[in-house]
């Protein structure tokens, strides 16, 4: 078997003005595991999508085996041996997980639906695989580590050889990741072939061979992984030496981040929160009794793998949730069944960890974004006050460097960064006493992320109390003073940053050493 | 009134609703707003009409006027699939097209515009069980449910209305699924229709008067359930039998008694039943 | 026969119809008035156009044309040209205007306000023919339950009801007569389903003859007799082909005479604005009695019925036209 | 700035001509069917609406009930709700009217009886959309749904006031008022004479420049258009996004109400059963057409209203039906190509900037 599994070359790729890949190329070799690399928006999932069949590429060709598939279908690709775990969850949640394992490709019997043999079938590729989920329960019900595995089942299942996985470990805890290299790897020695994206670079040297380095659309390097260095590597993502404060476990700005704090924890109490417990629509507790408080000039950090409660809790401090149970207060005044509108007047700013959906009006002006939730008070008898709003968007713009530099253009053309940037403008702005920031730096490049962290720590300077959620644990190490990991809608500890290291906090982020475990 | 007659005046009156919301609830499922169904309904009686009448023949009747309620159905998803029209306006223009080309027609083939020429339809017999589509609409649900949840073709239509990404992941066609779902839907409230028309051997201009609507308050009142929504047919139907039977006791003025659907069907969309859990994607367009 | 532009004689009278909503080909109403136009045409040789109307302002608007056009009479047809006609009349004092079912209001002493002096009301006295078919149905019927269907439920349709109900009374006081109502919209008059399921419920329920001012609704009463093999009666014109033997006669609303005759008179430069009320004794309204029905219909009931009928024109019987 | 513009324009006209296009070479087809040339209906319809002064009256009493009647449903959009009871609107407004003008004293002078009359109206108008409103803010009832079924409970509601309480003898229409009736057009335009076109016309310009104002120079309509396109960030803003629902659907309900007016106050002084005629539904397109922006929606309505005048005028030549089927391909039209006209647009400017 000498053709390539995967030979792709010259692939153009364009969404309107954005082009996603450039000339990109990929070569793996039979049997191995390989890394695909690259920045936020480098054009990894776009060329994975076009080697799926998903998207089609605008030029260029794609061989799989040796054969030119160029321009093929999803179907093509499944019935070829290719299987692609997506960024995003495929899962139909009203569905079974085996029903989910065999859409578009169940078993019949005559015209009907098979659902016994469904079922017996991906009891064993489960048993085989040792991807353990529930197969007769429905995907809604599942934890963000079980989705993960019906997803990889699903390409399994359609018996693909070859395996393209987009970032399968950003919502995984330590312990899910080593159970899936040891997936991985077993699946590489049975002769599949496997491509796969991630950020953290220590994932890379971990578990690939091989490593294809992308930016701003094009392949820019190809090592193997024995013979490379995350600096190495990070600097071939971002075309420069980078001091790495991009999130990747090993290479973050260390304890020596922490040694710049003035001492903390000296402050008036800003944020109290006491017993607080959120419910979602299904009546299910999914933040139980968390109780803690936070000083000015602090910065309080939650780590854990997404989907424990963190979106909750700062969703119940902001006031977009029904707190079922346990009291807010802000600055000494109780918010608890307050509006959205009076806590902002009491002092809360929240940058929302989904800014599409929460933290802007995609179709609005960057001027008019800017003043959303400020609009009554930038009005004049009853009318909008068009030219203060207007200098103040401009005054906004120059001092967080939002680009394009002028008020006009709708929030949807902007970059991911500028985005996130016209968000942080707005609520930092202003004035607050409590930031609640989830995720901050989601999905912006490495020079948007310095000037958030250079925020949120200026905000700590001016003896402001804030709330960090991130999924990046290197993240909440470097700006947090104090730590708490959440697990299960509580905190399984918390405890001052300067004892807080991944090797430390790894265990509590799966339940391992939590309290109620003990 | 005999518990009998009752029972039997009820199912035929929810034969039409019966149709029209399964196959209301197929587009539903597959993501595709049925406001819709009173055009595909009145286009499914008309277009019988004119197969029976030009053929003799009622079972030619029925053929043609699934065909006309697919016409329709295919229009709607052209404009929906293909062009990613509003669904909602797009139901809006269907209904009023077919009104409008009803009487049209009707003008230009029998120079009149309130009714056809008397057709053939289907010895009924007293009760009306001797028509074949008063079963046909009884069965329509238990059909749709073995689509939906027996078939894999059905696991697809649920996939296509919940996450059509998910779906077309997987290599299924979420275009073609949701063609294939308004179709039917287009034939199945087509036959309801069908059955107005063939019962009374005539096709009246406007005749389905506002059925269509009622059938879509049951998909809902069902929650996008085929039983459930069955249910509610038949639940419907009851209360306007119960109106027939009890118009002039009481002294209640008919125009109230009339409402009882309408005001039900409020009343269950704000209280008895509480946020609508409708398909996830639906009135969205797949791209 | 849509050619309303044919070559006009230009001494021909020349009329102007205005339609109701439900517009040409509705088998009833509007088309009791085009035949009555029609055979002015062929008889007296007028020169006749129609107007469709769309939605409300469109009747003035239609009305409006024809008298801008310099016609010899124009007509509405349909209580709810009332007061277009009204405001016209006076605007257009040398034209003729003539209104079908035209609503003539009666002051707070009750006495009737007379229309202008150039418009004919043309009314009917529905109540009159609906008492014979009550009597009719009373006496077929051979049951003490008696059925009606309305199509809306308005006064107009209720004037049905009254004078059914009194006739149905007359001749058997202790008959019960079942009302019912398609409904309160104006679909009302456009539901056959709805009509084929009240009239099955009111012959389940023992009914033996009903009587039907329901519109196209009507059709499913002759479904339901038909599937029955009980008893319907027709309304506004001959309804016996609709369920052949199974119509026992219907009550005859002479539109189209009242038409022809208002046209007939503008033709014989006698025509004269005032109320002309069509009942039993203007043969304006009556029952069908032939070949098709008589076999239905015993001889002493006819005769009793014809005996009524004598009443009712000599005044010995009063016929309400209220519920 | 003027470059901006332009595109914007683009983007608002080019979809909308493209439909009527279409919608235009269709009804060309639907014509010939009929055996009469397109160009002669064409050409008679236009005469017939705009070629004599009372024709165009009519044509603008007739867009007045339908910019009422878009705006409320306009608004609605705006908001992310879609109002399907325009048509219960219109009558329970023109109704409010009505029992507003028959209560007052004879002779209560115009600017008093008037105002208090078009009271009467919004609060008709309040009720039937705010109702709707309350339940979707209150219990995600979905608006469509509630206020179909809610047109067809005000419409029997009327029906039976009508019919039992308030009966005059025959008719199925309310006492003629006393006091509110709002002058016609043709009491300052002779040549307008006989046509119901009245001074509520101005009411109704008056209403889109407000619904302008309120939805692209308010605090308010800012609020109102951020819940449309996305009510997660309005939520999150502080926003309260169910308030927003309800102010909508009353607002929206209310300016479909004042459209009833143009009937009672300026045309025939009563409330009359089925005087809406389905202007309520064809609304919804007069909306969509105007691309929910107020002024669109006044050019909708004229020519919506232009199509059902000019409709008069073909009666000879084809069913009158035929509007009917003509006004369904607009919509339909409209719906199909403004996506496909957007993506095209965007698309070739991409490839001239590029
Ligand atoms: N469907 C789309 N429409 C428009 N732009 C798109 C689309 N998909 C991707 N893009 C853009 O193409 C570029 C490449 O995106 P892609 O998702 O391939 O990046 P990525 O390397 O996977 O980034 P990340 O690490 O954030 O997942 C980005 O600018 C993205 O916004
Ligand atoms: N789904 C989408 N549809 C249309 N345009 C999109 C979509 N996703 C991204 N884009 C566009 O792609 C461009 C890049 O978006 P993306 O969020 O990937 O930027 P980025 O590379 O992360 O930016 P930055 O460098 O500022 O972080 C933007 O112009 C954005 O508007
Ligand atoms: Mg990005
Ligand atoms: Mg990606």
């Amino acid at each position: 078997m000498s053709a390539h599994p995967i030979r792709m070359a010259g692939i153009d790729k364009s969404f309107g003005p954005v082009r996603a890949n450039r000339a990109a190329s990929l070569d793996v070799a039979p049997g191995e595991i390989h890394a695909l690399v690259g920045e936020n928006g480098a054009g990894k999932s776009t060329l994975m999508k076009i080697l799926g069949g998903l998207v089609e590429p605008d030029a260029g060709t794609v061989e799989v085996n040796g054969r030119d598939v160029t321009g093929w279908s999803t179907s093509d690709a499944i019935a070829n041996g290719v299987g692609v775990v997506h960024q995003h969850f495929m899962l139909v949640p009203t569905l079974t997980v085996a029903e989910n394992v065999v859409l578009g490709n169940e078993p019949r019997r005559g015209m009907l639906f098979d659902r016994t043999r469904a079922l017996t079938d991906v009891n064993a590729l489960i048993q085989k695989t040792g991807l353990v989920v529930p197969a007769d329960r429905r995907v809604s019900e599942l934890s963000v580590g079980e989705a993960q595995r019906v997803e990889i089942l699903k390409t399994l299942y359609r018996g693909a050889k070859i395996l393209i996985l987009d970032e399968p470990t950003a919502v995984l805890s330590p312990p899910d990741v080593r159970e899936l290299w040891t997936v991985l790897r077993k699946l590489r020695d049975d002769g599949g072939t496997i491509v796969l994206i991630t950020h953290r670079l220590d994932e890379v040297i971990d578990i690939s061979d091989t490593i294809t380095v992308m930016r701003a659309g094009a392949t820019v390097g190809r090592m193997t992984t024995s013979e490379t260095t995350p600096a190495e590597i990070a600097k071939a993502m971002v075309g420069r030496d980078v001091a790495l404060s991009v999130p990747g476990r090993e290479t973050i700005s260390g304890p020596g981040a922490t040694a710049d704090r003035p001492s903390s924890a000296a402050g008036a109490l800003l944020l109290e929160v006491r017993d607080l417990s959120v419910s979602d629509s299904r009546r299910i507790r999914v933040v139980d009794g968390v109780t803690f408080s936070i000083r000015a000039g602090e910065v309080l950090g939650i780590a854990g793998v997404e989907g424990n409660g963190q979106t909750e809790i700062v969703e119940a401090i902001a006031g977009l949730r029904d707190i079922a149970a346990g009291s807010v207060v802000v600055s000494g005044h109780d918010v608890t069944r307050a509006t959205v509108k009076d806590r902002r007047a009491a002092g809360i700013a929240h940058v929302p960890e989904d800014r599409h959906r929460r933290g802007l009006i995609l179709e609005y002006s960057i001027a008019e974004n800017l003043v959303l939730g400020a609009q009554d008070e930038f009005s004049k008898r009853g009318s909008l006050d068009g030219a203060r709003i207007d200098a103040h968007a401009r005054e906004q713009i120059a001092k967080f460097d939002v680009r394009p530099s002028t008020p006009a253009p709708a929030a949807r053309t902007l970059s991911g960064g500028n985005q996130q940037k016209v968000v942080i403008a707005r609520e930092m702005g202003r004035s607050f006493t409590v930031l609640l920031a989830a995720q901050p730096t989601r999905g912006v490049d490495v020079g948007a992320i310095e000037f958030i962290h250079r925020q949120i720590r200026e905000a700590r300077d001016a003896g402001k109390a804030i709330l960090l959620v991130s999924a990046e644990l290197n993240e909440v190490l470097a700006l947090a003073d104090t730590v708490a990991v959440m697990y299960r809608g509580k905190f399984a500890v918390t405890m001052p940053a300067s004892d807080a290291t991944p090797e430390v906090l790894g265990p509590y982020m799966t339940g391992g050493n939590s309290r109620d475990a003990a | 009134m005999n518990p009998f007659d009752f029972i039997t005046q009820t199912l035929r009156i929810a034969v039409p609703y019966l149709f029209a919301a399964s196959g209301g609830l197929v587009a539903e499922r597959a993501g595709i707003v049925s406001l819709t169904l009173e055009g595909f309904m009145l286009s499914g009686a008309f277009s019988a009409t004119l197969g029976s009448y030009y053929s003799g023949s009622a079972v030619i009747g029925v053929l043609a006027g699934a065909a006309g309620g697919l016409l329709f159905g295919l229009l709607h998803g052209i404009a929906t699939v293909r062009f990613r029209a509003d669904q909602v306006v797009s139901g809006i223009a269907v209904n009023l097209l077919v009104i409008g080309l009803t009487q049209v027609i009707l003008m230009l083939l029998f120079d009149s515009s309130s009714n056809s020429p008397r057709v053939e339809g289907f010895q009924a017999g007293l009760s009306g069980f001797g028509d074949p589509l008063v079963w046909m609409g009884l069965a329509s649900v238990p059909v749709v449910a073995f689509l939906l949840y027996r078939t894999p073709f059905g696991l697809r239509i649920q996939a296509a209305g919940e996450h059509p990404e998910a779906a077309a992941s997987v290599g299924i066609n979420v275009r073609f699924v949701r063609y294939v779902a308004v179709a039917i839907s287009g034939v199945l409230a087509g036959l309801g229709g069908v059955y107005l028309a063939l019962d009374q051997h005539q096709f009246t201009n406007n005749m389905t008067a506002g059925r269509g609507f009622i059938a879509i308050a049951a998909v809902i009142f069902g929650r996008w359930n085929p039983w459930l929504a069955g249910g509610a047919c038949l639940l419907f139907a009851t209360a306007e039998t119960l109106q027939i039977q009890l118009q002039g006791v009481g002294g209640i003025p008919s125009q109230f008694i009339g409402m009882i659907p309408y005001v039900l069907t409020i009343v269950a969309l704000a209280g008895l039943m509480g946020r609508a859990v409708a398909p996830a994607a639906l009135g969205r367009a797949e791209d | 026969p849509r050619g309303t532009e044919a070559v006009a004689d230009p001494d021909a009278t020349r009329v102007g119809i205005v339609l109701d909503v439900g517009g040409r080909g509705d088998k009833s109403f509007n088309d009791g008035a085009y035949a009555g136009a029609d055979s002015a045409m062929k008889r007296l040789g007028a020169d006749i156009r129609f107007i469709e109307p769309g939605e409300g302002a469109d009747r003035e608007a239609g009305l409006r044309l024809l008298a801008a056009e310099g016609m010899d009479l124009i007509m509405g047809i349909g209580f709810i040209f009332t007061d277009d006609l009204i405001v016209l009349s006076r605007e257009y004092p040398n034209s003729n205007f003539a209104g079908v079912d035209f609503s003539v209001g009666t002051d707070e002493a009750g006495n009737v306000i007379p229309p202008p002096p150039n418009v004919a009301a043309l009314k009917f006295r529905e109540e009159e023919g609906s008492f014979l078919v009550g009597a009719l149905a009373a006496l077929v019927g051979n049951s003490k339950r008696v059925g009606f269907i309305g199509g809306m439920d308005i006064p107009l349709i209720h004037k049905f009801e009254a004078g059914y109900r009194a006739g149905v009374k007359h001749v058997c006081p202790d008959c019960t007569v079942v009302a019912q109502y398609a409904g309160v919209t104006p679909e009302a008059f456009a539901n056959p389903g709805r009509g084929k399921e009240l009239a099955l419920s009111q012959y389940q329920s023992g009914v033996n003859v009903i009587f039907h001012a329901s519109g196209a609704t009507g059709g499913g009463l002759f479904e339901a007799a038909r599937a029955t093999g009980k008893l319907a009666i027709g309304v506004d014109a001959d309804q016996a082909a609709e369920a052949p033997g199974r119509v026992l006669t219907s009550m005859i609303k002479g539109v189209n005479a009242a038409v022809y005759d208002a046209v007939a008179r503008v033709d014989g430069k006698t025509f004269k604005g005032g109320v002309y009320s069509f009942g039993l004794a203007e043969g304006g309204v009556g029952y069908v009695y032939d070949d098709n029905n008589r076999a239905l219909i015993p001889d002493a009931v006819h005769r009793r019925v014809e005996q009524i009928k004598a009443d009712i024109i000599a005044g010995r019987i009063k016929v309400p036209s209220t519920r | 700035m003027s470059e901006s513009f332009r595109l914007r324009a683009e983007e608002a006209l080019l979809p909308s001509i493209v439909a009527l296009l279409i919608a235009l070479i269709l009804g060309d087809v639907l014509i010939l069917m009929f055996g009469e040339s397109p160009a002669h209906v064409y050409s008679r319809m236009i005469e017939g609406a705009w070629g004599n002064p009372y024709g165009f009256a009519q044509v603008l009493y007739k867009t007045t009930t339908l910019t009422f009647a878009g705006l409320g449903i306009a608004l609605a959009l705006r908001a992310g709700l879609f109002n399907i009871g325009a048509e219960g609107q219109l009558a329970a407004g023109a109704f409010g009217a009505a029992i507003v003008g028959i209560s007052l004293p004879a002779g209560t002078p115009g600017l008093v009886a008037v105002p208090l009359c078009l009271l009467g109206a919004a609060a008709g108008g309040l009720l039937t959309g705010g109702l709707p409103g309350v339940l979707k803010a209150k219990f995600g009832a979905h608006e469509v749904i509630v206020t179909i079924m809610l047109n067809f409970v005000v419409l029997a509601l009327l029906n039976w006031l009508i019919v039992e309480r308030l009966r005059t003898a025959d008719t199925l229409h309310t006492p003629e008022i006393n006091a509110g009736a709002v002058p016609r057009l043709s009491e300052f335009i002779p040549a307008f004479h006989g046509s119901a076109a009245n001074v509520t016309f101005f009411f109704a310009i008056a209403a889109a420049i407000w619904c302008w104002w309120y939805l692209f120079r308010t605090p308010g309509g800012y609020a109102l258009r951020a819940t449309g396109l996305q009510p997660d960030a309005a939520e999150y803003s502080g926003i309260r996004v169910g308030r927003v629902w309800i102010k909508a659907m009353a607002l929206g309900g209310m300016l479909a109400a004042l459209g009833g007016t143009n009937f009672v106050l300026g045309y025939k002084h009563y409330y009359e059963d089925g005087f809406t005629g389905g202007s309520g539904f064809l609304a919804i397109a007069v909306a969509i057409v105007g691309r929910n922006h107020p002024f669109g929606v006044v050019i909708a309505a004229f020519f919506f209203a232009t199509l059902s005048q000019g409709g008069l005028a073909i009666h000879a030549l084809v069913p009158k039906q035929m509007v009917e089927v003509l006004q369904g391909i607009v919509i339909l039209a409209m719906a199909a190509a403004v996506p496909e006209v957007q993506r095209a647009l965007r698309s070739a400017r991409k490839v001239v900037a590029a």
